[in-house]
């Protein structure tokens, strides 16, 4: 069964997808506990195939028996593997954390939750695993259209932010999907793999000797820049993910920038290769000016912002430029850092979502509302400060091990302004976080006029003093945060370990 | 200047493709009607579909069904399957697409009362 | 703005239209796609699948898994409408119903809870913009439907030798339900295909798709193996994955007709399910 | 497959595009989305694309343009653009 379990991976999601679909006439009382089991199943053999195949080398997968070209393939190598335990890692500690407010956001809908929840899921996990370039548009359109659904229910703005979403999502997904046009009337394949080993025959000395080609690179670029929210085509991004309600916020905003600064890699890795991938100097040059602008960007709006989410939004933003400056860095360092910042950012944004979400719930999502954090939920406050910390680049969180790597590779590339952008977005990141723990440390708590005492009448005339725990959350849904954010100190201290096993086994031996 | 012209009568498909998809992602940018973007991005997605299945056109072949007084011995003779399934995804997408962007903007109408977007906009700002 | 957006489009226009210079002219006979992995669908339908539409044997077989998660879109674009449109009915509201009173054409409007018996025969529900209906659309739009319902059976059943398939069936299959809802009301819809039996379907549908693919683990393929059934079924593989083919087909019929059917019910009906076009 | 009969056909596809963006009755508009639509169905037989143009008649010209028409009807006809 060992051999089968790419699939195992994600056949629990769809299942359970039509089982809660089923389940709203049949057996409404048991949809989370399915929808639970088979984000617990599929997440128990995505850690078995990552195991598997960090022990015993890449495994490729036909599906219906078909070899590749003429079939699709599944192409589980040991950064597709690990990234697969963590986006389903990371949608079951959502989904488990969320329990009581996706009960309260979507009364009498959350059995079509669910189903969009695991769907959204199974299209991000897909995605990740995939070895066939066209299976990938069709994974990214299951990915993005759950999000565009689950997006939408939230405050007055959602909606509109949702469809707005939706067109710029579309545009960006029918980018992609001429970009791939471009190279199968090139190359005539479809597969990965094969269109490799074609794209080095017909341009042996880079994508310059072919306009085509480099044109092909530059139209999948663009696809993939709007759908993950690069500096000039961000501006999708904010909108959907601060007025949506949390559990919707909180799959999402982890997941596609994440996922999709992933199929970048893997597009330079697998399809193109560096060597081509980089020999394109105007493009380097682009790309590099366009990441700077986003870091620097994201930094500054995200000083302006008052309220927590709509932070967070903004720092996702300067990250996404991290990620795609590190990756046209032309480097093995650069590469090496956009590979684990993808992972790192992975587990720093769930972390601060959960804990976001959290502090939503309990105080109010603005910093105004946040006085006394420290006093009324004292475990989120300190996960909050670990993804915060983690955030800023402290040196036993795995945040500080991505900036060094991209720091060097910047510094190796003679890249001064990516490199400066860095570490002055580390400075804000700064700026930004102590505020916040500022305000929770020493401010004075607001009136208990918080969504779980609004009828305190009383509270105002006699402001007792306030029990140690009083407002934190029940042990449900701090358990998957303590997970996350132990998981951020686990990453940082393993960063050895998993530059060796999965970057450096994914890289070509011979890149700079 | 003839071979100009000979590249041009070569590749006029190819750019009338491109004046579709243009013509979409115009609309797309310069509407503010939130329907009349929905059609620009059905122009665009159809703009990209024409030219997948162009790729799999070849002159002088058959619909890809066998023709058994043909055989298959030469694969000439049959037009490129492949790009014709892909399309088949396609659209089949574009009009889940379509689906979900429409409830939405009857949504949108219900909260506003109009679907024109700068309208919106400038009515979620006087509040 | 609109000029600066015209004058981005054309610009890009110019560059795409710059770009093309290496592609083969149309129809080459020569090009990469048709040389490299085309011929092997061509030259391996018949052999391996007993297939002669190529497009049916690509779609289902070779890449059935693509097609797989195009019916999961259709089924998700499903669920999304009904997520975000649906108006679920919540106690305590007041509707108003219209009755029309068939002999003298009387309308009476009922506050919700009272209503009249749906089988009465002197009564009968309309919806609040009814206007006249001319008898005649009505009659021969109701004529067509099972006219079109067996050719849609037809489409799905005979996508191996002709075009057509599971999704233009499908699709036939939803048009002659909208034809009804058009020609006659939402209501008389909805009784002929309820929105839970819809989207149980739906569900059904892609379970079928996907079980087809889950079961051939249990019989020693990959996913979606169907030469895995050829000893199951007692036949030779070709044969089997002809078989799988005609299943997935249903599969993705059964969803993209109630799929379209109940995107078509709520978008006309701005969510409520009781008052169509 | 005639090339003059082809290009007239592309023209007439360009024609229907930048028309269903241009008028100004969301109605209208739909329905010349359809129409574009069909002509592109159209092309693609020209093609030998049989399958997709069955799929594009179906879906693109008839369930695209009835959602269209439902969306319409249950919004707003008029638009200033």
């Amino acid at each position: 069964m060992t051999a089968q379990l790419p699939i195992l991976a994600i056949a629990p999601l769809l299942f359970g997808a039509f089982a809660v679909t089923a389940g709203r006439f049949l057996f409404r009382r048991a949809n989370y506990a399915v929808a639970s089991l088979a984000l617990a199943a599929s997440f128990t053999a995505s850690v078995l195939l990552a195991i598997q195949i960090l022990t015993q080398g890449t495994a490729i997968y036909f599906v219906g028996g078909w070899p590749p070209p003429i079939g699709i393939s599944y192409v589980a190598d040991p950064l597709s593997a690990l990234m697969l335990a963590f986006v389903s890692g990371a949608a079951l500690c959502t989904f488990l954390a969320s329990k009581a407010e996706i009960e309260t956001s979507y009364p009498l809908k959350n059995s079509a939750f669910y189903a969009l929840f695991l769907l959204a899921v199974a299209g991000h996990m897909g995605i990740v695993i995939t070895g066939d370039a066209f299976n990938l548009y069709v994974l990214i359109e299951v990915a993005a259209l759950s999000g565009y659904a689950i997006l939408a229910q939230g405050r007055e703005r959602a909606m509109l932010s949702s469809l707005n979403y939706l067109f710029v999502g579309s545009l960006g997904a029918s980018l992609y999907l001429l970009g791939m046009g471009y190279l199968y009337i090139m190359t005539g394949s479809l597969n990965m793999a094969d269109l490799s080993g074609i794209i080095a025959q017909l341009a042996p000395g880079g994508l310059s000797g072919s306009t085509a080609l480099a044109a092909a690179w530059g139209v999948i670029l663009a696809g993939l820049f709007v759908k993950m929210g690069l500096f000039p085509f961000h501006s999708w991004l904010p909108g959907p993910i601060s007025f949506s309600a949390a559990p919707a916020a909180a799959l999402v905003a982890p997941l596609t920038t994440k996922v999709m600064a992933y199929v970048l890699v893997r597009m330079i890795i697998s399809v193109f290769t560096p060597d081509a991938a980089w020999s394109l100097p105007a493009i380097n040059t682009l790309v590099l000016l366009l990441a700077t602008a986003a870091i620097l960007y994201g930094s500054f709006c995200a000083l302006a912002q008052r309220s927590l989410r709509k932070m967070l939004c903004f720092i996702l933003l300067s990250e996404v430029g991290y990620m795609v400056g590190g990756a046209f860095l032309g480097n093995r360092a650069g590469l090496t850092g956009t590979i684990y910042h993808i992972f790192a950012d992975l587990l720093m944004t769930l972390c601060l979502f959960l804990a976001a979400s959290n502090v939503e719930r309990g105080t109010g999502g603005r910093f105004s509302d946040m006085g006394g954090l420290f006093r009324r939920m004292p475990v989120t406050a300190a996960a909050m400060v670990m993804g915060g910390l983690s955030m800023i680049g402290v040196p036993p969180f795995c945040g500080f091990f991505s900036k060094w790597y991209l720091l060097s590779g910047a510094i190796t590339a003679g890249s001064y302004a990516f490199a400066g952008a860095l570490v002055l977005s580390s400075l804000v990141n700064a700026v930004l976080f102590f505020r916040i723990f500022e305000i929770g440390f020493f401010g004075t708590p607001a009136d208990r006029a918080s969504p779980s005492a609004t009828s305190g009448e009383a509270a105002h005339r006699h402001p007792e003093p306030l029990p140690f725990f009083c407002d934190e959350m029940p042990a449900a849904r701090l358990a998957p945060l303590c997970v996350v954010a132990a998981s951020l100190v686990a990453m940082g201290l393993l960063t050895g370990e998993v530059v060796r096993l999965v970057v450096s086994a994914v890289l070509p031996p011979g890149l700079g | 200047m003839p071979e100009l012209f000979a590249e041009f009568g070569n590749k006029f498909h190819y750019y009338s493709y491109f004046a579709i998809m243009m013509i979409g992602l115009y609309a797309m940018i310069a509407k503010t009607n939130l329907l009349k973007k929905c059609i620009g991005l059905g122009i665009f997605q159809t703009a990209i579909m024409l030219f997948y299945v162009s790729i799999g056109a070849k002159t002088g072949a058959g619909i890809p069904i066998i023709d058994p007084a043909v055989g298959t011995a030469d694969p000439a003779a049959y037009a490129n399957p492949l790009p014709q399934v892909l399309m088949l995804t396609a659209i089949v997408v574009s009009v889940a697409t379509l689906g979900v962007a429409l409830a939405l903007i009857q949504n949108i109408h219900r909260d506003h009362g109009t679907i024109e977007e700068d309208e919106i906009l400038q009515r979620l700002r006087g509040k | 703005m609109k000029r600066l957006a015209l004058f981005a489009v054309i610009l890009a226009g110019v560059l795409f239209a710059a770009t093309a210079s290496e592609f083969p002219r149309l129809g080459a006979v020569d090009s990469a796609p048709s040389r490299h992995v085309s011929p092997a669908y061509i030259q391996g339908s018949q052999p391996q699948t007993h297939t002669p539409n190529f497009v049916t044997s690509v779609l289902a077989d070779y890449r059935g898994f693509d097609t797989m998660f195009e019916t999961t879109v259709v089924f998700l674009a499903g669920m999304s409408c009904f997520f975000i449109l649906r108006a679920l009915r919540r106690r305590g509201i007041t509707e108003v119903y219209y009755y029309r009173h068939k002999p003298t054409g009387v309308v009476l409007a009922m506050l919700a809870p009272r209503r009249v018996s749906p089988h009465s025969s002197c009564f009968e529900r309309i919806d609040a913009d009814w206007t006249p209906q001319d008898m005649v659309v009505e009659t021969m739009c109701l004529f067509m439907v099972p006219f079109i319902q067996v050719f849609a059976l037809y489409v799905i059943a005979h996508g191996h030798y002709s075009p057509g398939g599971g999704f233009q069936g499908g699709v036939l299959l939803a048009a002659s339900f909208i034809l009804v809802g058009l020609s006659r009301d939402l209501r008389t819809v909805e009784s002929l295909l309820t929105e839970k039996t819809a989207i149980l379907a739906a569900a059904a549908g892609v379970c079928i798709y996907a079980g087809t693919g889950l079961l051939a683990l249990c019989f020693g393929g990959n996913f979606l193996d169907y030469g895995a059934y050829a000893s199951f079924f007692g036949v030779a593989v070709p044969a089997a994955r002809s078989m799988g083919i005609l299943i997935v087909e249903i599969g993705v019929a059964l969803t993209v007709m109630a799929t379209l059917v109940t995107i078509y019910k709520l978008v006309s009906s701005r969510g409520t399910v009781e008052e169509g076009l | 497959m005639i090339l003059e009969i082809k290009i007239a056909m592309l023209v007439l596809v360009i024609v229907c595009a930048v028309a269903s963006i241009t008028i100004k009755d969301l109605l209208g508009a739909a329905v010349v989305f359809g129409t574009y639509s069909f002509m592109m169905c159209l092309l693609w037989v020209s093609m030998a694309a049989v399958d997709v143009a069955f799929t594009e008649a179906a879906i693109g010209a008839g369930i695209s343009t009835v959602l269209m028409i439902a969306a319409v009807f249950r919004t707003t006809r008029r638009t200033k653009d």
